[in-house]
């Protein structure tokens, strides 16, 4: 309980203080750390997953857009009138005001959670968030792996032929030989690992995507052609849909993996939301193909 | 008879992905644009021979452990007209960017099918966080297209938009926690049985309803509308204006028919957003007669029109006997359906105006009736359907609600639904003057691309004589 | 057949909506292909329905009110008005636009204010017969502003206020009609629901009854709502020919017919005497439009207030119970609008031909446009009411009605009308013949013949109507039809 | 617990409401939007405790890792915006 209200005024904390300095690079740190900390709570939430989704992107790819912005733009912050202020207080507190008597009514449901385990041996994989993800709700992350894509798109179709910052510096050059090999082994481990333990397709692809940052930090590319780069952007959603459409055609339904097939199934579209969601990141911090 | 819902967001999909595909651009353009549209239609005109809704679970697995789709006659409908406004605005940009904007054509075909893959998945879908996760897709893909063109005026629209509309989808997503916190379910036929009066879920309300408000403009939230639809070009700013707004009172009046119970406090809250609509319709209207340029007219215009959507719902509250309940259903669809269609063919003709004049201004608005009749003939059919004249569409859906009201004893709607009629005649009548005034320096005889006029030209004819099929068109809603 | 009346001047509209302008001979074509057709298929119902048989199509719109087309001897008399009106004035058209832009734009326009006035008369409900009402406000305003002048855009901006105004009226009441009658069908001698309503509520039914009679007021020009009609005659003369003097107006008119024979029926109308407020109106807009006209220096405007004064004779007929009145009323609607026609033709082609827009400007006209003028004297006549012309019978009927109803005040306004007509028509008469003019003659014939002949075969049409009254193939028989009808035999 | 987090979760809405309303900068703005993300992710993760058997409920957190996906995607496109605006203002000036 300590743990919790320590965890959770130290949240508040730095919620606020990002949100109150007036110096941008000061505001962007307490957001980091917000991001860090709040990963640690999923983790006393019982929600490994999230907390580690929440680390590699929440926290980590964020913020390394959050310091290029604050690195190449100049951000103009204008007066705020006092009386907006007033209203924005009223609201919140009204909007607190509205919630109170919500505490009162809360009691312990029986939820989803039974039938989840219930069917889980059914989904082809064995960890529950990956069989909700991917298999009992995977036409939500049809979607989201369409909003990711759409984002990136949009990003390049924004900034066409923004510069790309660099970092020059022999330590970083010489570490970067490191780095990505071990990036790329180890998302891929924890892609796999999605399919009975904590990990998954997200999380994998945001480390690589995080490898592949840092060796572009070091003034390299991915040396790959561009054609072949935008196709890989694209093949988590084309394998997606294509193996959605392929059960759809063949009788099954939209989405509906036959069992045999689940598991396989669901290895291929992490594999390739994985790959696509590494070059997606990288490419929306880089603004460009 | 049958139809896997899957294909209606897969198919869009598919063919965004391909037309960023260079060689293959133009095909994927063709073949996927009509295979969605004939898809659309297909559902249609499957939900009006069903008459029931037919629900599809996405993957095998029944609610609440999976996701449901419906297809009925109103999610029938918002397809069938969605697929009408993309194909007329698609052969619309095969025009456009001939002729402008070329370096930007590379994109928008991606967000174009991704727009229409959004909408359908948000008509479609009966799950609470599938719809949130729709309305991200629409938000995005609306931010994109109205910073498309690239100057600063519409990136910093843009910017606005895409920060107030993650703020609502945080908001609605708040809303829909609380709801699952409460009743362990997202799927809106399962939450329908277990919401009851004095119930949980009147702590979503607020979240919820602020979010599709500010999602759908609605007084005092409109305030985003009209940079971000006219800053961008005419084919993205007909888009937006005509469909991108409909999705949230679309969900709203799913909600509240089908899935609220009878609770005294919903009657305020409904009276408090028929208040707002009502402001809308005025201020709007009064906004959109003050403007100069013809893009910000028609984006006031926007707000004002939307403002029906909300002024009606507390005649959802009312709508006690199934026979009025159809008459609202119909009321909203009518006017969902032919703002959207007369909307999009004023923005597609104001482009043909920039097109020849480039200017925006509505005083130097070319004097198209003697140089495009076309052109002209868009601008007068979208017109008369957005001031409610019969035959369009407009004024079976003004006639429909009007006359609802009145059986309910609601004159105020009444009343406000005529005036705003009046309102809209005046803000349109200046679009009309300049169009039809012969003077010789406002006349131009450069040619405009054949496509950019026909199928401006098309979506507001249908618009406008979408009334002599309404009652065709209107047997879908029957058994929503 | 009932579409087929409806559907070959709309079809006709949206193939010109797609002919380019330079397809001259392909539009002529398709016109005057259709309005023969329209007149041809008039004919063959006018015979059917003389013989009892009924015509009727409808087809759900919404779900409390069909979109109905009926076919009755009232509708059919105004069918075949204005569809032989439209072929004349079709022709006219031709040859008054010749060489000048916009054609296509025109021709659209006007067949589709024709495809609503036939709507007009084919409704056979009040649901109908609005949609058709307000489509042809929204038709007619393109042809009112078809110059583009700023003039133009000023009188088209007039009407439109009053036209939509009007409009939301009417609206209201078909909202009203609906939600609280639930039935606005017409039916020969008044819908049955609705009499039951009104016993209910005689107050909301009477104010139902003004509703929308001045809804329709609005269209007909009656006193405080005329103030577009003498605007809107910027417009090019075939239009101000057959839509204001014909086809608008007498929608108004007969949307009144409509209103007292079919929804409320006449025994209704006069045991609630909702009648005299509406008739003392156009008592006084009967007097007021002839004292203005009087005044008129200018040919159209002078010729506008005359309709404006014209109409209330048929509004009176009308209004005034009694089988005479409804007959003169009726009989007044088609010799009206033939003899109106004619002289807008007329005045039309003066100011084609010699730039003659003013009374005093057509002097010398008799010697160099004669078959015109000609035209215009027997039209002015008629108007008039002078004996052996169709304007004396109708002039006629509207009096003795009016003596059998014992309605004397309406007796001496009829007379006061008709003085004043010589006043305001004469003039023009005397200084067309009489008058000199410096311009030279030209040879026959006077202008394009397109022009000349059509107003030539209306005035000889007012000649025919009122020397040969008993024939069964004039008016009166149609109208006798009518009326015995309406107050069963 | 459970009220704690429920409260530590309305706070932190109440909180970035305020500053999202009035954010002196587009900046801030997005950053307050990404706060009231957390703040509904930590409402939603603390109902999939609130259940009377032994497992968290795993269905609000696929939820709330679509959540952040989404949310990352959405922060990604309006830094872009912003840093294109702000191109835009300099090559103005």
């Amino acid at each position: 309980m300590l743990l919790d209200l320590m965890l959770g005024s130290l949240l508040l904390l730095s919620a606020l203080l990002s949100l109150h300095s007036r110096n941008s690079l000061k505001s962007g740190i307490f957001f980091v750390v917000f991001g860090l900390l709040s990963g640690l709570l999923w983790v006393r939430l019982e929600a490994p997953d999230v907390a580690m989704v929440e680390i590699v992107l929440g926290s980590a790819v964020t913020s390394l857009l959050i310091f290029k912005l604050i690195a190449t733009a100049r951000i103009k912050a204008v007066k705020v009138h006092r009386i907006r202020k007033f209203w924005a207080g009223v609201i919140s507190l009204a909007f607190l005001v509205y919630m109170i008597p919500y505490l009162l009514t809360l009691r312990k449901e029986q939820r989803i959670e039974v039938l989840v385990f219930e069917k889980l041996s059914m989904s082809g994989v064995e960890s529950p968030v990956t069989a909700v993800l991917l298999n009992f709700r995977g036409y939500d992350t049809l979607l989201e792996v369409g909003v990711i894509t759409l984002a990136v798109f949009g990003i390049i179709a924004l900034n066409k032929g923004d510069k790309v910052y660099v970092w020059r510096d022999p330590l970083v050059q010489s570490l970067s030989r490191w780095i990505l090999p071990m990036t790329v082994f180890f998302s891929f481990y924890v892609t796999y690992l999605g399919t009975f333990s904590v990990g998954g397709a997200f999380q994998g692809g945001s480390l690589l995507a995080g490898g592949l940052i840092f060796l572009s930090l070091t003034g390299q590319d991915v040396h790959i052609g561009e054609s072949i780069k935008k196709s890989l952007l694209l093949l988590s959603l084309l394998v997606f849909c294509g193996v959605g459409l392929m059960y759809a055609v063949t009788g099954y339904g939209f989405l509906v993996y036959p069992l045999p097939l689940s598991t396989i199934s669901i290895i291929l579209i992490e594999l390739s939301i994985c790959l696509s969601t590494a070059l997606l990141l990288y490419t929306a911090y880089r603004g460009k193909v | 008879m049958s139809l896997d819902l899957g294909y209606l967001v897969a198919f869009p999909i598919l063919g965004g992905l391909l037309s960023l595909i260079g060689r293959l651009r133009l095909y994927a353009v063709f073949v996927f644009g009509l295979l969605s549209c004939f898809l659309s239609f297909y559902a249609f005109l499957l939900s009006l021979k069903h008459g029931k809704p037919l629900y599809q679970w996405v993957g095998g697995w029944i609610p609440p452990l999976g996701i449901g789709l419906r297809l009925d006659g109103l999610s029938g409908f918002f397809l069938m007209f969605t697929a009408v406004v993309f194909v007329g605005v698609g052969v619309y940009s095969l025009g456009f960017f001939k002729s402008a904007y070329k370096e930007r054509e590379e994109f928008f075909w991606f967000f174009f099918f991704f727009l229409w893959a959004g909408l359908n998945a948000f008509f479609l879908s009966e799950d609470l966080f599938n719809l949130y996760v729709s309305l991200e897709v629409l938000s995005l893909t609306a931010g994109v297209l109205v910073a498309l063109p690239g100057h600063k005026k519409a990136v910093r629209a843009s910017l606005n938009y895409l920060l107030l509309s993650l703020f609502a989808s945080l908001l609605y997503l708040f809303g829909v926690a609380i709801i699952y916190a409460s009743y362990g379910s997202l799927s809106m036929h399962m939450l329908a049985k277990s919401f009851s009066e004095g119930g949980e879920f009147l702590y979503s309300l607020l979240p919820l309803i602020v979010s599709l408000s500010i999602k759908s403009a609605l007084f005092p939230f409109h305030f985003w509308l009209p940079p971000a639809h006219s800053s961008t070009i005419a084919p993205a700013s007909a888009l937006l204006s005509s469909l991108v707004v409909k999705p949230p009172a679309y969900l709203l009046l799913r909600v509240w028919i089908e899935v609220f119970p009878k609770d005294k406090s919903l009657e305020y809250v409904s009276w408090v957003l028929g208040l707002l609509g009502a402001l809308a319709i005025f201020f709007g209207s009064y906004y959109a007669i003050r403007q100069k340029t013809i893009k910000m007219l028609l984006a006031y215009s926007t707000v004002a029109q939307m403002g029906y959507l909300f002024l009606i719902v507390p005649l959802y509250y009312k709508a006690q006997y199934a026979e009025m309940r159809t008459t609202v259903i119909e009321g909203f669809t009518m006017q969902a359906f032919s703002h959207a269609l007369a909307k999009a063919s004023m923005f597609l003709a104001s482009g043909n105006a920039i097109y020849v004049s480039k200017r925006d201004d509505i005083s130097y608005m070319p004097g198209f009736a003697h140089s495009h009749p076309f052109t002209f003939f868009a601008l007068f059919f979208s017109g008369a359907t957005l001031v409610g004249l019969p035959l369009s569409g407009g004024f079976f859906a003004k006639f429909l609600l009007i006359k609802a009201s009145f059986e309910v004893s609601m004159l105020f709607q009444g009343v406000v639904l005529l005036l705003g009629s009046l309102l809209a005649a005046l803000y349109v009548y200046p679009i009309w003057r300049e169009s039809l005034s012969f003077q010789p320096e406002k006349i131009y005889h450069l040619p405009i691309p054949r496509l950019m006029e026909v199928s401006a030209f098309a979506l507001g004819f249908v618009a406008f004589s979408s009334g002599l099929v309404a009652g065709f068109l209107l047997q879908a809603l029957s058994g929503v | 057949m009932v579409l087929s009346l409806i559907l070959s001047s709309l079809i006709a509209s949206l193939l010109i909506a797609f002919f380019k302008e330079e397809w001259y001979l392909p539009r002529t074509l398709v016109n005057v292909v259709a309005a023969f057709y329209k007149l041809f298929v008039v004919a063959y119902l006018l015979w059917a329905t003389y013989q009892g048989r009924v015509f009727e199509i409808s087809y759900p719109m919404v779900p409390f009110a069909d979109f109905h087309l009926r076919i009755d001897p009232a509708g059919l008399l105004f069918v075949s008005l204005s569809s032989f009106l439209w072929l004349l004035t079709t022709l006219y058209a031709v040859g008054y636009l010749e060489g000048s832009p916009n054609r296509r734009r025109f021709f659209t326009f006007f067949n589709l204010a024709v495809t609503s006035t036939m709507g007009i008369a084919l409704a056979g409900n009040m649901f109908t017969f609005f949609l058709f009402y307000e489509l042809l406000t929204l038709s007619t305003y393109p042809l009112v502003v078809h110059r583009g002048t700023q003039k133009a855009l000023k009188a088209g901006g007039v009407y439109l206020v009053y036209t939509l105004l009007g409009g939301s009226l009417f609206l209201l009441c078909l909202v009203v009609l609906y939600t609280l009658v639930g039935n606005g069908d017409f039916y020969t001698g008044g819908n049955p629901k609705l009499a039951l309503w009104v016993e209910g509520q005689p107050l909301m039914a009477e104010f139902l009854f003004y509703g929308l009679f001045f809804s329709m007021g609005v269209k007909a020009a009656i006193f405080p709502l005329h103030g577009w009609l003498t605007r809107a005659m910027v417009a090019p003369a075939p239009v101000s020919a057959l839509l204001h003097a014909v086809a608008v107006v007498k929608a108004g008119a007969f949307g009144v017919f409509r209103l007292i024979y079919n929804l409320y029926g006449v025994d209704l109308v006069q045991s609630m005497n909702l009648w005299q407020l509406p008739a003392y109106l156009a008592g006084f807009t009967l007097l007021f439009g002839a004292l203005m006209a009087v005044f008129q220096e200018e040919l159209k405007k002078r010729l506008a207030y005359s309709t404006i004064s014209h109409l209330s004779y048929i509004f009176l007929g009308i209004l005034i119970p009694g089988q005479i009145a409804t007959m003169g009323g009726l009989l007044h609607l088609v010799n009206h609008g033939i003899m109106k026609i004619t002289l807008f033709m007329c005045v039309g082609n003066y100011s084609q031909a010699y730039g003659a827009h003013k009374v005093r400007e057509v002097a010398g006209m008799g010697r160099l446009m004669p078959i015109t003028t000609l035209s215009l004297t027997l039209a002015s006549l008629g108007l008039s009411g002078i004996p052996l012309t169709a304007g004396y019978l109708s002039k006629k009927y509207l009096e003795e009605g009016a003596k059998m109803a014992g309605v004397e005040w309406a007796l001496y306004l009829f007379y006061a009308g008709s003085i004043l007509s010589v006043l305001y028509l004469m003039p023009i008469v005397f200084v067309a013949w009489l008058g000199k003019s410096k311009e030279e003659k030209r040879n026959f014939p006077e202008t394009s013949l397109l022009m000349v002949i059509p107003p030539f075969i209306t005035a000889f049409l007012t000649l025919i109507f009122g020397v040969f009254q008993h024939q069964k193939l004039n008016p009166v028989t149609w109208v006798k039809l009518i009326a015995s009808i309406e107050y069963g035999p | 617990m459970i009220s704690f987090y429920y409260i530590l979760s309305f706070i932190l809405v109440a909180v970035s409401v305020y500053h999202f309303i009035a954010a002196e900068s587009p900046f801030k703005r997005l950053i307050a939007v990404n706060i009231l993300g957390s703040a509904v992710f930590l409402f939603f993760l603390t109902t999939s405790k609130n259940t009377p058997s032994q497992n968290p409920d795993p269905v609000p957190h696929a939820l709330v890792l679509t959540g952040i996906v989404v949310a990352v995607s959405a922060t990604a496109v309006g830094i872009a915006l912003i840093l294109s605006l702000s191109k835009r203002e300099k090559d103005e000036s």
